[in-house]
């Protein structure tokens, strides 16, 4: 089925306005998407209807928002096929997911001289976390290698994983080059040696249906504001067996069981790592959003996005001294390119110009920079409310600059 | 009397209330009534912990029934601690484990078995069907 | 000038609701206060409008966001009247603050045998972070405990500030207690041994106008959503000295200056400290929720709320069998309370049947609980939209409720 | 000229223009004709680093003049920085510190000085200043 994406934009309104005086294309999903009304009113609901502090009190108003919290926790558990809402841990998004699997895991799992894998594709926040932990514990950081087309080095992981290997973290999809990585091969090779795997799903959950189970992955990771949900609220999903081993990460109200000064036992799974109040109304929001993209049959918008980014790569092409970086076949979401002789951030100011919006620079990952020997990149990513039509008008675009220099 | 004509006597005497006050007024006159169990299974191993108010509860397998006792340290807890007694207490693993404590939902006071509330009533209600299932298992394999 | 409330109360529509057939009366505002429509209607604009990431990007709506990003920081800068914007880092709540601040202080400055005060009034945000980092470097402990009107033995200060004492962190009110602690004499007296402080403010920002400069804390942390806020967003104000030879807490995007394998360099001030996609619109939404108060003569409110509870406290102590926990002649924002043989959660059971919500429970507060020898308590707190009927119509609920044990 | 006059003449300048187009083409003819500077110059010490483009600024002070030489790798940048080295190069500590680079505004280029942006353009003429102040308290201090 063909999703009707004139309907679909009906619901981003934000999509419908004028950037210095052209219309808004927006191409700059990856950093964030744009969050449909329904999520919104949602929100609002909230605020203006029913809001008191979760899990703590006995009045009605917490006991709704209590309610919804928690039947926000079962409905990312179904998004994510999680075996239990306890493994369903709402933190503030990917970066502190996988901070806290980073100190947590390290805590209880990592000593002097052992080893953590990550691969050269890593966004920062799936690089700093384990080079900060690897530091505290005297631990030693390896890095997956990939090739020019960007894709990874498969090969060298046998010989990569040791026996002092204590997990390997990796992207589900690159957020410069696209690439989808092979989660199940990466997967069956770390838990063959037992190595529990760690995915930053950033870039994956806002493209696939996940199913934590099937994959069988360890931790997942991701946040809300890029999956057409609110701010400051993100997922992590973690099997109970290393939850359970796992100490707190944050301390404080609601992850603790009992206090006293000389001894403090912790709650249980998944309060135990949800410390203060949580952001109570952007998980409800979350689960506004994944509800939303259950009621436009999501496997037709994945569909549709895979086709935009096909058309976008072939007319890009065309550009004379375009280089795209990242042209792995199993690809998607994004396009990271350059043009010979114009500078990402001249490119994008002009862009911005013809109300096109697009990433540029170092898109946070300073080691995909340093593989190709480039400073900055112009990245175009897509959503399934995006058009054939915006993407000819980029491509138009491009071309017309290009003139300029 | 079976646990649906239980339950069904239970919802009729509620049905008499004209307001929440007589409701809960009813409740806290029953948790009140409550003999309290023995201190000595007022333990750690029976208590079953709600953020707020807490229920010890201890059973007993007999003829081919349990005997449930229970206590809360809050009075309305206690009131409906005393009806879940009255209505699942004296009865065979199996016929626990076919009934759901529906009474709740018909007397309106469906929030206190909400799986977010604190008061420990819904971790009442799984316990005794765990036990139920435990006892149904082991009467199976001494078959 | 007395502020005029049923104009103030229109601002938050949530609180004219009928909750299980009566008026709702909101005496929860401790746990979490209501977002007045200009709050909501503010995030909603950049949800509807001009969503883009922050400090990424080239196009106009993300500089849009960033914008209004920083502002909504040196409208908090202003609210606490910091030196400098820098030391303004926007947090998820005051737990994560507080943890912020007691694992990078304390791998910056805590070793072995080091000793860390806290105060046995503090909410569990205020201790279990300390807990945690004194355990992992096997540092210790030290409680200052409060009388039994609920006032800090400031007199033992002295005594317990030790060669030793790296950090003392006390809360600026209670949030069982109410008590306001004299923070300036406790400051005085660390400062004196070269010690910091660090002030717990989730009940203080939302009564007093903080002057961060004046007081000389070293570090001050609140939660937006007690402050008629967004949930998901909090503020941790640290002194530059500080928070400059601190480690970053999160690693991840923006607070990176560099990374690669090798070597790993951290961004300036605030950013450092602001690892990942921020909580931009709950930022926003704070600032307009200070906002918010500068246009309603703030100091008025602050004594509003002041002979609101003046007068609940005459009126309470009428009741016969009432014992309030927490009588210092400085208090503010909250009465903690049991009757004699009646249950607390009976108590907040039947209250919430009459429309009227307060908090029950521990209260995080597991210390206070343990020196008053109980195990839960009732708390009721106020808001500047409360008003004397809401007062009186507790106060003879209460009276009412008692009749029925 | 005067710092002003400078200014005054490049709003003149732009004014001619019928579109954003033609605005930033011109920019880029700046840039492009700015000459390098010494690469000898282009060292850490004078990068002034925005997030995604980088500005080197050097400063020579003789004769009671300050003489700036910048370059970006950025074209449109390099072509703000053109206009800016018009503006300011050659001129005493004084003048510099007494005027604003309103110019950015009324060509409407605003956004490029706006503190969120992260061409290194604000900071660069902040590093102007600041030569301008430090020069202006050395002459002080040796009359
Ligand atoms: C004194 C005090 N400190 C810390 C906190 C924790 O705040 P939050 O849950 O917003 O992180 C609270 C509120 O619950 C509080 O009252
Ligand atoms: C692959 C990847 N990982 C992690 C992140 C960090 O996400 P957030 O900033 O929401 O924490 C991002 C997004 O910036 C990303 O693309």
């Amino acid at each position: 089925m063909i999703p009707d994406i004139s309907k679909i934009r009906k619901d981003f309104p934000i999509l419908d306005q004028i950037v210095n005086g052209k219309p808004l294309i927006y191409f700059d999903n990856a950093a964030t998407s744009q969050r449909p009304v329904q999520v919104v009113e949602r929100v609002n609901e909230f605020s203006l209807r029913s809001n008191g502090n979760i899990h703590r009190a006995t009045h009605s108003m917490a006991n709704r928002t209590t309610e919804a919290f928690e039947s926000g926790r079962e409905v990312v558990r179904k998004y994510l096929n999680a075996a239990e809402a306890a493994e369903v841990i709402f933190t503030h998004g990917t970066t502190e997911s996988i901070n806290m699997v980073a100190f947590s895991f390290g805590e209880a799992f990592i000593s002097e001289g052992d080893e953590v894998i990550v691969t050269e594709m890593e966004h920062h926040a799936n690089i700093v976390p384990w080079q900060m932990m690897c530091e505290r514990k005297g631990a030693i950081l390896k890095v997956l290698p990939f090739s020019e087309e960007g894709e990874l080095h498969i090969g060298l992981l046998d010989s990569l994983i040791t026996g002092k290997t204590r997990i390997l973290a990796v992207a589900h999809v690159s957020n410069t080059l696209g690439t989808i990585n092979p989660l199940a091969e990466i997967i069956a090779k770390a838990h063959q040696k037992n190595v529990p795997v760690l995915i930053d799903g950033a870039q994956g959950a806002p493209h696939f249906r996940i199913d934590v189970q099937a994959l069988d992955c360890d931790f997942y990771a991701f946040s809300g504001h890029k999956l057409y949900g609110p701010t400051g609220i993100g997922v992590l999903y973690g099997k109970r067996k290393w939850l359970d081993r796992m100490p707190p990460y944050l301390g404080g109200g609601e992850m603790i069981d009992r206090v006293t000064f000389a001894k403090t036992t912790y709650n249980e799974l998944p309060y135990k790592f949800e410390a203060g109040t949580p952001h109570y109304v952007g998980a409800i929001g979350l689960a506004a959003a994944i509800e939303y993209l259950h009621n436009n049959d999501i496997q037709s918008l994945i569909q549709y996005e895979h086709d935009l980014l096909t058309e976008a790569t072939y007319k890009l092409k065309q550009i004379e001294g375009l280089r795209i970086y990242g042209e792995a076949p199993l690809k998607t979401g994004v396009i990271s390119f350059n043009i010979a002789g114009i500078h990402p951030f001249d490119l994008g100011t002009l862009l911005d110009q013809m109300g096109i919006a697009v990433r540029t620079g170092r898109l946070c990952a300073d080691p995909v920079m340093d593989h190709f020997g480039v400073e900055n990149m112009v990245r175009a990513s897509f959503a399934f409310y995006n058009t054939s039509g915006e993407i000819e008008a980029f491509y138009r675009a491009l071309i017309r600059l290009k003139g300029m220099f | 009397m079976t646990i649906d004509e239980t339950q069904q006597e239970i919802v009729e005497d509620f049905s008499g209330f004209e307001d929440w006050m007589d409701k809960y007024a009813y409740l806290i006159e029953l948790g009140n009534e409550l003999a309290p169990i023995d201190p000595k299974y007022k333990v750690e191993a029976n208590l079953i912990r709600g953020c707020q108010s807490r229920v010890w509860l201890h059973q007993e397998f007999t003829e081919g029934r349990i005997i449930f006792e229970a206590e809360s340290d809050a009075l309305i807890v206690k009131g409906l601690v005393a009806l879940l007694l009255k209505i699942y207490s004296n009865h065979t693993p199996k016929e626990i484990l076919a009934s759901e404590p529906r009474f709740i939902d018909e007397i309106g006071l469906r929030q206190h078995l909400s799986p977010t509330r604190s008061n420990g009533l819904l971790a009442m209600v799984k316990q005794m069907k765990l036990y139920a299932l435990a006892y149904d298992r082991i009467s199976a394999n001494n078959k």
